[in-house]
């Protein structure tokens, strides 16, 4: 584990488990997974245009390799919550593609009942927290639930994701000194796309690295290349075995890339075309891809079948979203209030 | 039965509600080691251990939101502020997330969260101590807002709000911390939204809250000197506000005093008023009146803290006006 | 006189109050290279250069303050939040610094500053991103809040905004950025804490402010059509509130009717209700009426936003019960 | 000056002025302003016990030196900010005593009109900017103040103190981003006397020492004792030039203690009796006066006239304070907003 400045502890358990290899169909499969994302997104990029999707709509094309690559190192029961930016991780976690585009188009269908939007994906079953749309807002909660982890005893871990815009807000430093204080098992994924909206990280933060964010706290933390799944996930796996084993918080720093707008508002007039053409040579897909036929675990032919594959599971999740209905009226009122069922006589109805 | 400070009975809830259910923990700054700010956790870490009577460092913003990622994960968090006023630098937790994360993931996670801690003026610590914030708490959908005045109440609704699977802002009061009274014994829970009647009378109706509650009550005793008898109400819970009490007494009285300690401009009167006029226009025999505190910041001398706070001389003159 | 976007015409005010006194400056998110997030700062980083119009992190805490500290020197920041949503993470600051320091240094450093920035639902940004939160300012002595309807109040409000020298929360509300109107030529300043009659009527009253008043001028003009005619008052200022402008409509027409997009529970409709209840309590025909956002978080389906927000065809229900 | 960590940007201006040697008249004026706080907090403890003064009170005994030492490299022109624990800072900055005390009796002539009281003493011809109530609070607003030094092209400097526990605030964190992207002549002076409240400080904050909080954001930082007044000079005087020659902002870290309770309402019980009177041997005051009379700049009987001067100051303040007239009730309306000079019709006052 690269700490960030020597100070930093460095793990005690000189044992740190080994990333296990991967079968060729488990390599595939995270392929598979990385590719349903931008088929997913180029599908919501079209809806948004046609206007089927409203509101604010924040891509992640160019960035694939990091939800998959993360999250492919957890448990089904670990958890993961991220910002508004949150349809890749959502795909990553296995939530259904049909109940994501639902939601991106508002309807009952949606993985949040068409109440939270692409901001605000949630699936508990599947140990998705959110989908958060204040910048940073979402760093506390992850920390709680890395808290409730440990006190439950579940021996389970925490992803919590944000931008490098994010890490200047003050909730991610107070977050970060509780993690490493009271030694929470969580990791915190700085998904470092160079960019706030259309600040540069230069203009934003000062301090480079920021895995030198962690050297305040005396916390570990580590680099990855976010467009390389494989250093992704051996990365991480270092940063969760720490949190499992020995229920120490990690920041990492991931580099990567987005290749669209801030959102889809945002036409991206601060970055050169060149610039983006330049980074897409490295694309995460492309490279996993050579590595796949290098390796001889794919064939071309079979990775165009997975593309085919689901390129029709997004067009499904199209249609599926299309044909949803919309929310009754009535469900608005609906979500509020959990049931009451240890105390008596509280009324909770909306009223005003 | 048992005679307690609000400060004990508020401290006999937190135990025996984490005797109960060990889901239930304790988290703020100086509540363990050092018995809490204002004693109210007094023996609590001693009881139940340092997993579940957690100092914290001074990241109101952290551990509000901690508490609330808790909750989502199924534990019932009970997260004290030393007092509500340092709770202003987690606003954007307590309204985007604790008052939010239900209604937008349609319903997925509970927030089984309780936000506690001190509030008010009247001690003479100054502008950015005093706050009462329930006014701003208790305009955000999806959050109840609970403001007990005496010990019963204060222990009876703790208890509850622990219970409660919903996000709660309770909100104690600095000066009553030392305030005795009785508190029945055994398992005592007050519902939450349910106001209560403290004095009966057919002159005027006066809904209040917290400490007011008090102010309230000696203007009340003054004025029965006099022959004037009002009829005192005191909400408990400000949302959801029991309408119905308050309705059942102004058709009675026929008129209205509210007195509160928030700030005039939006405090929780002006809807206390523009209901009860909107729904008993034609039983008020005089518009509804409000004694609040003056929309001044907080000064730190104690005559003009005093001339700031809704004062038993301030109620009075109102009540004067009111009966004209 | 010049049609402007309401956009165009906030642009124009920035651009000349930062002509005209080198001590103003603009600092908040994308407000230089990417020309504001809602355009609204569009040519002036080209215009007074990267010292004065100045692309902050996200970090509303810190730029808030730094704004206040700054206008504690002398300085006269324009913070722009990318939304008021966003402030609430700066709650602290604004109240407990810019609301405060005045006061309890008892007069010693005054706070010219502008926060400014969107606000409003209709766009289905969800829960997080909608907030109207002109209450939560308004209860909080010191402040001046400031919500313009139209183009022309854009400019002169926000003129005046800049030049005042205490603290104002300057609202503006992004479904109005592209609304175009005549803007007056020249030196224009609106007066801050005057309402305008928008149209004259004498069967009711309406009070409204910022997107509320496109809402509310829908439903006069339909009532027009059916011989109704409503007095529609622009509050354009929240507070201070300027209640003689109410008070001689409402002594004209007898009833009131207030639109307002915040919550309601204690929203700023509360309390003007309240006031006109107190003061024109013999002029009222009917008590008044107020038709407010539903009180549940904003969903992101564009229906149910819809429903919830205080829509035309509530407004219009609620004229019927008021006229009844 | 000793940087966080190795990645600490170091001065780039190799010729660091030098403190000036001080006179003999100089040094003797600081030692009586560590006594005159010394003193005055002592009356101002007695005037609490006596229920003149009410609120919070919270004393500075212990940590006069801090103060003290880093104001007297400030020219009287560079600001000053701090928290609720202001006494010795305002006194140390030239606020007059009776203003002070004043102040913590709620009288009309107080430096704050009565309206602050003990934890938001003001004072704007010292350019003391307060005095603030809220942990950590005072830092962005310390940020800013630099900022408009630099905007208004002064060549000033600002001073902003925190306390050990406030660090964990996120307001801490964003501003010295902010400081640190925008390179404002700004100190960050933590007044580290190891507890906040009943907290120690192994308790409250991760990472050790707190210098490394600058580390993040590649901000200069430096180390201090507290006890030592020439110590304290010396490395603020360093951080100083570094703010005013090359606007850089500087993290300060000030080892201290205090004597009594957080707040004269806190018993003090989380700290053994034999851990403060161990401390009390490193006095400030004591082993400056013991330089001073080793160094022949003094002798025990000037010292002892220092001392009873300074003693008598204080018990003036106290009558002053007494004296003085409450404020009218009227006054309650006062201050709260700055007359408009260049709008019209804004009748701003309160109505409610
Ligand atoms: C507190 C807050 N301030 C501002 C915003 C508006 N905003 C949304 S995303 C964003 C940029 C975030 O950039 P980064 O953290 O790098 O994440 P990325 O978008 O690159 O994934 C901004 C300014 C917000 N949502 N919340
Ligand atoms: C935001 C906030 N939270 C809590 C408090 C209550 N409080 C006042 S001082 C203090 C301890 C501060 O300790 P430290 O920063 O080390 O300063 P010291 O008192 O040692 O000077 C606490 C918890 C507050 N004033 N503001
Ligand atoms: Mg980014
Ligand atoms: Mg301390």
């Amino acid at each position: 584990m690269r700490a960030a400045d020597p100070d930093v502890k460095s793990s005690k358990n000189q044992q740190i488990p080994r990333l296990p290899e991967q079968t060729p169909q488990e390599k595939i499969a995270l392929y598979r997974t990385m590719l349903l994302i931008r088929r997913f997104e180029e599908k919501s990029k079209q809806a948004f245009t046609q206007g089927k999707i409203k509101g604010f709509c924040h891509l992640y094309n160019g960035q694939e390799a990091v939800a998959v690559g993360t999250i492919s190192v957890l448990n089904e029961d670990d958890a993961v919550i991220t910002a508004y930016r949150d349809h890749g991780h959502a795909l990553a976690r296995g939530v259904d593609p049909n109940a994501c585009m639902a939601e991106l188009f508002g309807k009952i269908t949606g993985c949040s009942r068409g109440k939270g939007g692409s901001m605000h994906f949630f699936d508990a079953k599947k140990h998705f927290y959110g989908g958060h749309g204040i910048v940073g807002g979402q760093i506390p909660l992850g920390t709680g639930i890395a808290f409730a982890q440990k006190y439950l005893d579940t021996n389970r871990v925490t992803l919590a994701y944000m931008g490098d815009g994010a890490i200047n807000q003050g909730a991610v430093h107070e977050a970060m000194n509780l993690a490493a204080l009271w030694k929470l098992p969580i990791i915190y994924i700085i998904e470092n796309n160079e960019w706030s909206m259309g600040t540069s990280i230069s203009r934003s933060s000062a301090g480079d690295p920021l895995t030198k964010r962690a050297g305040a706290f005396d916390m570990a933390a580590i680099q990855a290349n976010g467009m390389d799944l494989d250093d992704v996930r051996a990365k991480t796996f270092e940063a969760v075995s720490l949190a499992r084993t020995e229920s120490q918080p990690t920041l990492m720093e991931i580099k990567t890339y987005r290749y669209f707008g801030h959102s889809m508002s945002d036409p991206g007039n601060y970055r050169k075309k060149e610039e983006i053409e330049e980074r897409r040579k490295g694309d995460p897909i492309e490279l996993y891809k050579a590595r796949l036929i290098e390796g001889k675990i794919a064939t071309a032919e079979s990775l165009e079948a997975i593309d085919a594959e689901v390129t029709e599971i997004a067009q499904e999740s199209y249609d599926f979203a299309e044909k949803s209905a919309e929310p009754e009226i009535e469900t608005v009122f609906e979500d509020i209030f959990a049931p009451e069922d240890q105390i008596f006589e509280f009324r909770p109805e909306p009223r005003y | 039965m048992p005679t307690l400070t609000y400060r004990e009975a508020l401290n006999e809830a937190l135990a025996e509600e984490m005797e109960r259910d060990d889901k239930v923990f304790l988290m703020g700054e100086e509540v363990g080691e050092y018995n809490g700010a204002y004693k109210v956790s007094k023996g609590l870490l001693e009881k139940f251990g340092p997993k579940r009577v957690i100092d914290s460092p001074i990241s109101e913003t952290g551990f509000t939101g901690l508490g609330i990622g808790a909750a989502m994960y199924g534990l019932r968090p009970v997260i004290e502020y030393m007092t509500w006023s340092f709770s202003l630098v987690a606003y954007d937790q307590i309204i985007n997330n604790a008052a939010q994360v239900r209604y937008m993931s349609g319903g997925q996670f509970s927030i089984p969260l309780v936000l506690r801690g001190s509030s008010g003026g009247g001690l003479q610590v100054g502008a950015t101590h005093s706050h009462t914030p329930e006014n701003w708490y208790a305009n955000v959908p999806a959050l109840t807002v609970i403001t007990p005045a005496f010990p019963a109440d204060a222990k009876g609704l703790l208890k509850s709000a622990i219970r409660s699977n919903n996000p709660v802002c309770f909100i104690e009061n600095e000066k009553l911390y030392g305030y005795k009274d009785e508190v029945p014994e055994g398992e005592h829970l007050t519902p939450i939204g349910k106001a209560r009647v403290v004095t009966e009378g057919s002159d005027f109706t006066i809904v209040s809250n917290s400490g007011s509650v008090h102010r309230a009550l000696n203007v009340v005793k003054t004025l029965e000197a006099q022959g004037i008898r009002a009829e005192l109400i005191d909400l408990r819970t400000i949302k959801p506000l029991d309408f119905e009490t308050i309705a059942a007494s102004v058709s009675k009285t026929n008129r209205l005093l509210i007195v509160e300690e928030n700030k005039p401009f939006a405090g929780w009167g002006a809807q206390v008023a523009y209901e009860v006029q909107k729904e008993l226009f034609d039983d008020l025999d005089a518009p509804v009146h409000r004694v609040t505190s003056l929309d001044v910041p907080q000064p730190y001398n104690g005559r003009l803290e005093q001339a700031v706070l809704p004062n038993e001389e301030r109620i009075l003159a109102t009540v004067k006006e009111l009966l004209a």
